[in-house]
């Protein structure tokens, strides 16, 4: 019962993240508050929506001892990590690529990598 | 493995050989060159003698079928299947067995002759490899009875093709016509494919005769019917689609040419064995209809291909005009036959004999203009140019070259008694029962091919020796061979022609037409 | 059971929004950030359609695909980065 | 003759070995005219030499006709069809597939009007 | 005018391919007797839970060979193109 | 009718993803957006033979939980395995093509590239 | 219900995002919305019970295709000329 | 150009992660969704990683073309090898005669999402072991002469 | 030798996400069938020899100490979890208000190895309004966009990693992690 609410929860939260990281790559400026959304509450939310499906095969797990719900478990961590490495490095790429064109920040009040670049 | 058993498995053998030396070709190649020399000699004649083998066979003994993974040899339907085909199934009749003739001819006689005139260009581990996955391709679709494995042997063909047809990038020209070759070959290809799904999605079957023993002949069938004939007859460069043609075979190197005609013969087949075998002999089926389409794509070929060809400046431009031409002679004359397939007596009467033209062309066709551009390739091989205008007098250096450019000439512009006569005859005759303005029009190209050859024989041959081509002597011996081969093919089935007609026309006519046969031979019973 | 599919929808619904920001986005480096969006969106749906469907190995397939994006978005941004 | 050698094609038959012979007759009768000929001809001399509308040839093979020049008269005769059917080879891409697509397009409508 | 033909040409494919796609009824195939002898024996004959993999190695094995085969040929064609050509090997059609 | 357009919406969306592959491929000129026709139709081309093999309420022909025998069509499933490895091969070659295009004509318009006409 | 609910919308944003890719003038662009083209496509097969084909797509679609698209564009030039 | 430390040292730690998942992909091919051509891709999509993130003089001579070719010669050579095998036999081309076969290799399979046999299916784990080498050979390979032809025109 | 010790390092790593992938398979353990661990143990070795000169690729012999891993999951659900949570709120705070003052930063990183520079990046990707735009390849340096960036601090010629996070000292962890 717990559970179910824990479930619900997670499930909400994460998408509730998730809708406020594609109304923030809607709403802001420039390339690098959008990546600030897209990282960051996107991969949140996407993390608390994987969070319910491992509370929901744990508690399968323990209520049927099924070795298959394990295995849901152990993948989703899996695909949870690589999702959160990968954003991380893939926003970063993108962020450096997007400087190096030459789109600045902007807004912005100090930008101190176009002065070392220069 | 003893003899019987590899004949059992002659048709597995026919992909399996030809594969096998195209995946190990790469390898052995990285070791030396003569060693990859004698490997592909060694494979192609193992895959001519396999393809002859198996041709002879389903000539004595009848339709050969192979089914691939069964639990036993022979057995085509499992016990608990509830008598449907579950695996594929190779189906090779008459007609299949003629098409892998063909190809095991022109493949041998055109390798023999790549292993000396591509021998000055680099990649070659590629070209030889490319050159068996074409043969591969060309084999698996003139032998297949399934759908589905048809489109993927016409993609190999394809692809295989464009590579080939790219493979002297010579300053980008090549590259565009294999580029051209290979997008409209994939929309082709995407247009069977869409069509095999809408045939699955009703009846639920790949293979070919349980396709055709379940057809409704919904609206859904007639617009699968419309995608895969349009495709075919794109890729065996009927005319209003023949633009491709031109390009492809005029940049190609010359041994490859003569592949690539037999590769969109191979085309052919596929489009006559969906217009007879599957959708033929259905109650619903409109024969006038879609034997006037074939009819019409034929004589349009054959008038503006050869019309196309005479004022063309470049060797091999023009004969893919002819080649373009020459197809309209098949097209007119099976079309004929679909034509009358509903009407027993003019069937017999003359839609078989047009028929049996019509398919006699094919090899005809593919042994003359084969050797065709093998002389062309001869010609470029020594002088390095295709440009009619600036050839000339090589007739003194290079007589054999004459002679088998003057055997396969006459050939195609319907001299007796070389092999285009014989079938030209027959189309002329039967067509002439059908309708005599089409006979006549068969004619007049006739002629007009014969003068354009002339134009070439002029161009190329006579005159005063040329003080560029001082240099320019007879090509070496292994060229000569190939061509050799396909010329004496040539005055053979031109001085025995009856001969071929019994052995193999006539059976590969009666097996195109007899639809039944063709379901029963898999699913039994009728 | 409802909420899980329920929620699926929502994240399909938010992968179209993002897409107003592939269509808009002045620059291609905002395409590319929706199309990150889109992407951990997928990963999401995935992971909880196989909770949908009951297959537990279905989630291999999101495996792959937080795996297999990542280089698409390294090559779009080392092309636009002008380094490839 | 032998049945290998006349190929029937329904309504008539077709004897390669007959038209050898007389192909065979026809050279001995050219043969038999050339030796008619006049006995004082000689190699290497004024009669050998080639003439082109009463002047000399020109050297280097300059009387050799160029092959887009060969048939003139009959793309002059031509050339209102020449003239359409040469601009539809274009070259490009996209027209080729305009017309693979146009002719799929009109057999789907004849396939599913008749 | 060349805009307007081929969007003729477009309407009347996408007019035939929409009656097809409203003709067909998704989500319920008339006939499966192929697919289902594949579902009913597949894993009893081959020993694999994969029906899929059961169809693409083992009852239709000789696609998947072709399959290969078409990705051998593209390399080797990529490989073609991007080979290194030896001087002189360039032609220049006229 | 809109209930026929409903449950069929899958092909007809194949339909539509169809032709804007066609139209990119008659209308466009540069060889690179041609090839993103040709690999937009071939999506659909394996979208449609996938439908085609849906079954309503089906599950995956896998066997992982209890035998049944419900399951969607496997053979459109191996057909499109083979489609999809077929039109990547296919799009690398046509597209190191038009590299060798680019670096011989200096070109990837198809109105320009055509030495070969006539 | 709201499984069909889902397949209509995937099935728009598939519309949608292969009309964007024929739209795009500028290649790079174009060769973005065809990786959410085909993420989007892996995503409907995963709906229709197809996890073989998802895979294949998702590895061979979205991985490989941008990447040799990306590859070829930088071959040859990002921008389609105008008329 | 080598792409910075952060995307280099991410591609380094997923490139074997890339591989094993790949190996995963391919051996449970008969079990779970995959098989030879999706592992294969996964495969090459590591190898991929490799070639963006670091400078492509680097990465050529790490990763040699000749050992790729290799690998997809001989791959499709198994492949081709695992389906004359029946031949010799006496069964016909493609003949999956190892399963059901009762030593090693042909043992009947469980239900379940991962039963764990990885030796059931008879021939065709190893033919999915074969496709996988020879997608992996192809793939990558094709990348590589694509960005060799992007660097030498310059 | 170091050779041999990153051989053995990326197939031990190979060989436990093997494992992972496929727990539940049988009854050792009640998750793993003894097939699955020889195969695992066979496709681990060929990782390990394939990918050796990747993996560990500067001869750091962080990963070989199992302590560090467990620290390293105590980070990652700790104190990373908490500053990422308090990221998003900062973030939707943001959104739904929409007051920002971005501006590029430089920021001192402290770290020596490969990994420990990554594991700061990635974390400071994906924690309050902080995103990695550029690195220094000499000093580590990262050049990092934050979303609001407090009153005063552009004029600062860089600032110290630890000021970049909240609540934990996360550059400490870092280090004890990977270096």
């Amino acid at each position: 019962m717990i559970l179910n609410v824990l479930i619900w929860a997670a499930l909400l939260i994460g998408l509730f993240f998730n809708a406020l990281g594609v109304i923030g790559i809607l709403r802001f400026p420039d390339v690098y508050t959008r990546l600030h959304a897209d990282t960051k509450a996107t991969t949140f939310g996407s993390i608390f929506t994987s969070l319910a499906v491992m509370l929901y095969g744990v508690s399968q797990f323990f209520s049927t001892t099924d070795g298959q719900y394990a295995a849901l478990v152990f993948h989703t961590i899996i695909a949870v990590i690589v999702l959160a490495v990968t954003n991380a490095t893939g926003a970063h790429a993108i962020a450096r690529a997007a400087h190096k064109r030459g789109h600045g920040p902007n807004p912005s009040v100090v930008d101190r990598l176009k002065e070392t670049s220069k | 493995m003893t003899i019987s058993s590899i004949a059992q498995h002659l048709p597995a053998l026919l992909i399996a050989v030809p594969l096998l030396t195209a995946f190990l070709t790469p390898l052995i190649g990285g070791v030396n060159r003569t060693l990859r020399m004698l490997w592909v000699a060694l494979g192609i004649s193992a895959t001519s003698a396999i393809g002859l083998a198996l041709a002879w066979k389903v000539f004595t003994t009848g339709t050969v079928l192979y089914v691939f993974g069964a639990a036993a040899v022979g057995q085509v339907l499992p016990m608990d299947s509830g008598g449907i085909p579950i695996r594929i199934i190779f189906e090779v009749d008459a007609f299949s067995a003629l098409m892998i003739v063909i190809a095991s001819i022109s493949a041998f006689a055109i390798t023999m002759y790549s292993l000396v005139s591509e021998s000055e260009c680099s990649g070659q581990d590629g070209f030889y490899a490319l050159l068996f996955l074409l043969v591969v391709g060309i084999m698996g679709m003139v032998a297949t009875g399934d759908l589905f494995n048809f489109f993927v042997f016409l993609e190999i063909s394809s692809l295989a093709g464009a590579a080939l047809v790219a493979y002297r990038v010579d300053k980008g020209v090549a590259v565009e016509a294999g580029l051209k070759y290979a997008l409209l070959s994939t929309l082709g290809a995407l247009c069977v494919l869409i069509a095999i799904g809408l045939l699955f999605a009703q009846y639920n079957a790949l293979n070919l005769a349980t396709l055709a023993s379940r057809l409704q002949f919904t609206t859904l069938d007639k617009i699968a019917l419309a995608l895969l004939i349009v495709p075919l007859a794109m890729k065996c460069g009927a005319v209003p689609m023949h633009f491709w043609t031109p390009d492809t075979y005029a940049t190609a190197p010359s041994s490859i040419t003569a592949l690539l005609v037999v590769s969109s013969q191979a085309s052919l087949y596929g489009l006559f064995r969906v217009l007879f075998s599957l959708y033929g002999h259905l109650v619903q089926f409109n024969y006038a209809t879609f034997g006037w389409f074939v009819i019409i794509l034929g004589v349009l070929s054959m008038f503006v291909g050869v019309t196309m060809a005479i004022p063309q400046k470049d060797v091999k431009r023009l004969m893919a005009y002819h080649a373009v031409s020459q197809t309209g002679y098949m097209l007119l004359g099976v079309g004929v036959g679909l034509a009358v397939l509903g009407n027993r007596s003019a069937l017999n009467a003359y839609g078989l004999t047009a028929m049996a033209g019509g398919i006699f062309h094919i090899i005809n066709h593919a042994m003359y203009k084969g050797l065709l551009f093998l002389t062309a390739g001869a010609i470029f091989y020594r002088t390095g140019t295709r440009n009619l205008n600036k050839l000339g007098g090589l007739g003194h250096t290079m007589p054999w070259t004459m002679v088998f450019f003057m055997i396969g000439a006459l050939a195609i512009a319907g001299i007796p008694p070389f092999n285009g006569f014989a079938s030209k005859l027959m189309i002329y005759e039967s067509v002439f029962r059908f309708s005599p303005f089409l006979s006549i029009v068969a004619m007049v190209v006739s002629i007009l091919t014969l003068a354009s050859f002339v134009k070439v024989f002029h161009s190329i041959f006579m005159g005063p020796r040329r003080e560029e081509f001082a240099a320019a002597r007879e090509v070496p011996a292994a060229m000569i061979f190939g061509m050799a081969l396909l010329a004496v093919v040539v005055m053979l089935f031109g001085l025995f022609p009856q001969t071929f007609i019994d052995g193999m026309i006539t059976p590969a006519v009666t097996a195109l037409v007899d639809r039944g046969a063709y379901i029963s031979a898999i699913l039994g019973g009728h | 059971m409802t909420i899980w599919i329920f929620s699926v929808l929502v994240m399909v619904a938010l992968m179209l929004l993002a897409m107003i920001r592939l269509f808009k986005g002045p620059t291609s480096a905002d395409r590319v950030v929706a199309l990150d969006a889109i992407n951990t969106l997928v990963v999401a749906a995935m992971i909880v359609l196989g909770v949908v469907f009951k297959q537990i190995i279905f989630i291999d397939v999101a495996i792959i695909y937080a795996l297999l994006s990542f280089v698409g978005t390294l090559y779009i941004s080392k092309y636009l980065g002008g380094e490839l | 003759m032998d049945v290998a050698w006349t190929m029937h094609t329904g309504f008539g038959s077709w004897n390669p070995a007959l038209w050898l012979a007389a192909l065979l007759i026809a050279l001995v009768v050219a043969l038999a005219i050339r030796a008619l000929g006049r006995k004082d001809y000689r190699k290497n001399s004024a009669q050998t030499k080639p003439f082109i509308s009463g002047n000399e040839e020109p050297a280097h093979g300059g009387g050799h006709i160029p092959a887009s020049n060969l048939y003139w008269g009959f793309l002059e005769s031509m050339k209102a069809y020449y003239e359409r059917l040469v601009p539809l080879h274009t070259g490009m891409l996209g027209d080729y597939l305009v017309w693979f697509l146009g002719v799929l397009a009109a057999v789907l409508v004849i396939g599913l009007v008749i | 005018m060349r805009t307007a033909f081929i969007s003729a040409i477009l309407l009347i494919l996408l007019g035939g391919f929409i009656y097809l796609a409203s003709d067909l009824s998704f989500g319920n195939p008339a006939v499966t007797d192929m697919d289902d002898y594949f579902i009913r024996h597949g894993q009893e004959q081959c020993g694999a839970n994969n029906i899929v993999t059961t169809v693409v190695f083992d009852y239709r094995g000789f696609d998947t060979l072709g399959e290969a085969t078409v990705l051998f040929t593209a390399v080797l064609g990529v490989g073609i193109m991007f080979r290194k050509l030896r001087k002189g090997e360039e032609y220049e059609n006229d | 009718m809109l209930s026929k357009i409903l449950i069929n919406f899958p092909l007809i969306a194949v339909v539509l993803i169809a032709m804007m592959g066609l139209s990119a491929m008659v209308f466009k000129r540069n060889i690179v957006k041609i090839l993103m026709g040709v690999t937009i139709l071939e999506s659909a081309v394996n979208l449609f033979l996938v439908a085609t093999g849906y079954r309503e309420g089906g599950i995956a022909p896998i066997f992982t939980n209890a035998p049944s025998t419900h399951m969607v069509l496997p053979t459109v499933q191996a057909l499109t395995l083979t489609s999809i490895v077929i039109g990547v091969a296919t799009s690398a070659m046509m597209l190191s093509f038009a590299m060798i295009i680019y670096k011989k004509y200096g070109t990837v318009d198809v109105r320009k590239i055509r030495k070969l006409k006539g | 219900m709201i499984l069909l609910a889902i397949h209509i919308l995937i099935l728009l944003g598939l519309i949608v995002s292969a009309g964007l890719a024929v739209y795009f003038k500028d290649l790079l662009s174009a060769a973005i919305a065809l990786a959410a083209f085909s993420l989007l496509l892996s995503i409907e097969f995963y709906l229709l019970q197809a996890p073989d084909v998802a895979i294949a797509e998702a590895g061979i679609g979205a991985g490989l295709t941008t990447a040799i698209f990306i590859i070829a564009i930088r071959g040859t030039k990002r921008f389609e000329e105008n008329e | 150009m080598k792409m910075t430390k952060i995307v280099r040292s991410t591609a380094d730690i997923f490139y074997p992660f890339c591989l094993i998942f790949g190996f995963y992909v391919v051996a449970h091919g008969h079990l779970t969704p995959g098989g030879g051509f999706q592992g294969g891709a996964v495969i090459a999509t590591g190898a991929a990683l490799l070639i963006v993130a670091r400078a492509y003089e680097d990465i050529s001579q790490r990763i040699r073309k000749n050992a790729l070719k290799l690998c997809e010669s001989i791959g499709l050579f198994m492949f081709l090898a695992a389906g004359l095998s029946g031949l010799f036999l006496g069964h016909p081309f493609f003949a999956n005669w190892l399963a059901q076969a009762g030593s090693i290799f042909g043992q009947p399979v469980a239900w379940g999402p991962n039963p764990g046999d990885l030796n059931t299916a008879g021939l065709l784990p190893l033919m999915n072991i074969a496709v996988g080498i020879e997608v992996l050979g192809g793939l990558s390979i094709i990348l590589l002469y694509m960005i060799s032809g992007v660097k030498e025109k310059e | 030798m170091s050779n041999m010790i990153s051989f053995f390092v990326t197939s031990i790593f190979s060989f436990v996400v093997y494992l992972l992938l496929t727990a539940g398979s049988g009854s050792v353990l009640r998750l793993w069938s003894s097939q699955e661990i020889m195969a695992g143990a066979v496709l681990g070795l060929i990782t390990g020899f394939a990918a050796r000169k990747f993996f560990c690729s500067q001869r750091q012999s962080a990963p070989l100490n199992p302590l560090r891993w467990i620290t390293a999951v105590l980070y990652v659900i700790g104190p990373f979890f908490i500053e990422m949570a308090k990221a998003n709120v900062d973030v939707a705070y943001r959104v739904i208000t929409g007051r920002i003052r971005p501006g590029i930063v430089r920021v001192k990183s402290g770290m020596k190895t490969d990994l420990g520079t990554l594991m700061l990046a990635n974390s400071i990707t994906l924690t309050p309004g902080t995103l990695t735009v550029g690195i220094d390849e000499e000093t580590n340096d990262l050049f990092v966009h934050m979303i609001n960036i407090p009153e005063g601090t552009e004029a600062r010629e860089s600032l110290e990693a630890r000021e970049v996070f909240s609540i934990f000292n996360c550059p400490a962890w870092i280090r004890r992690i990977a270096e």
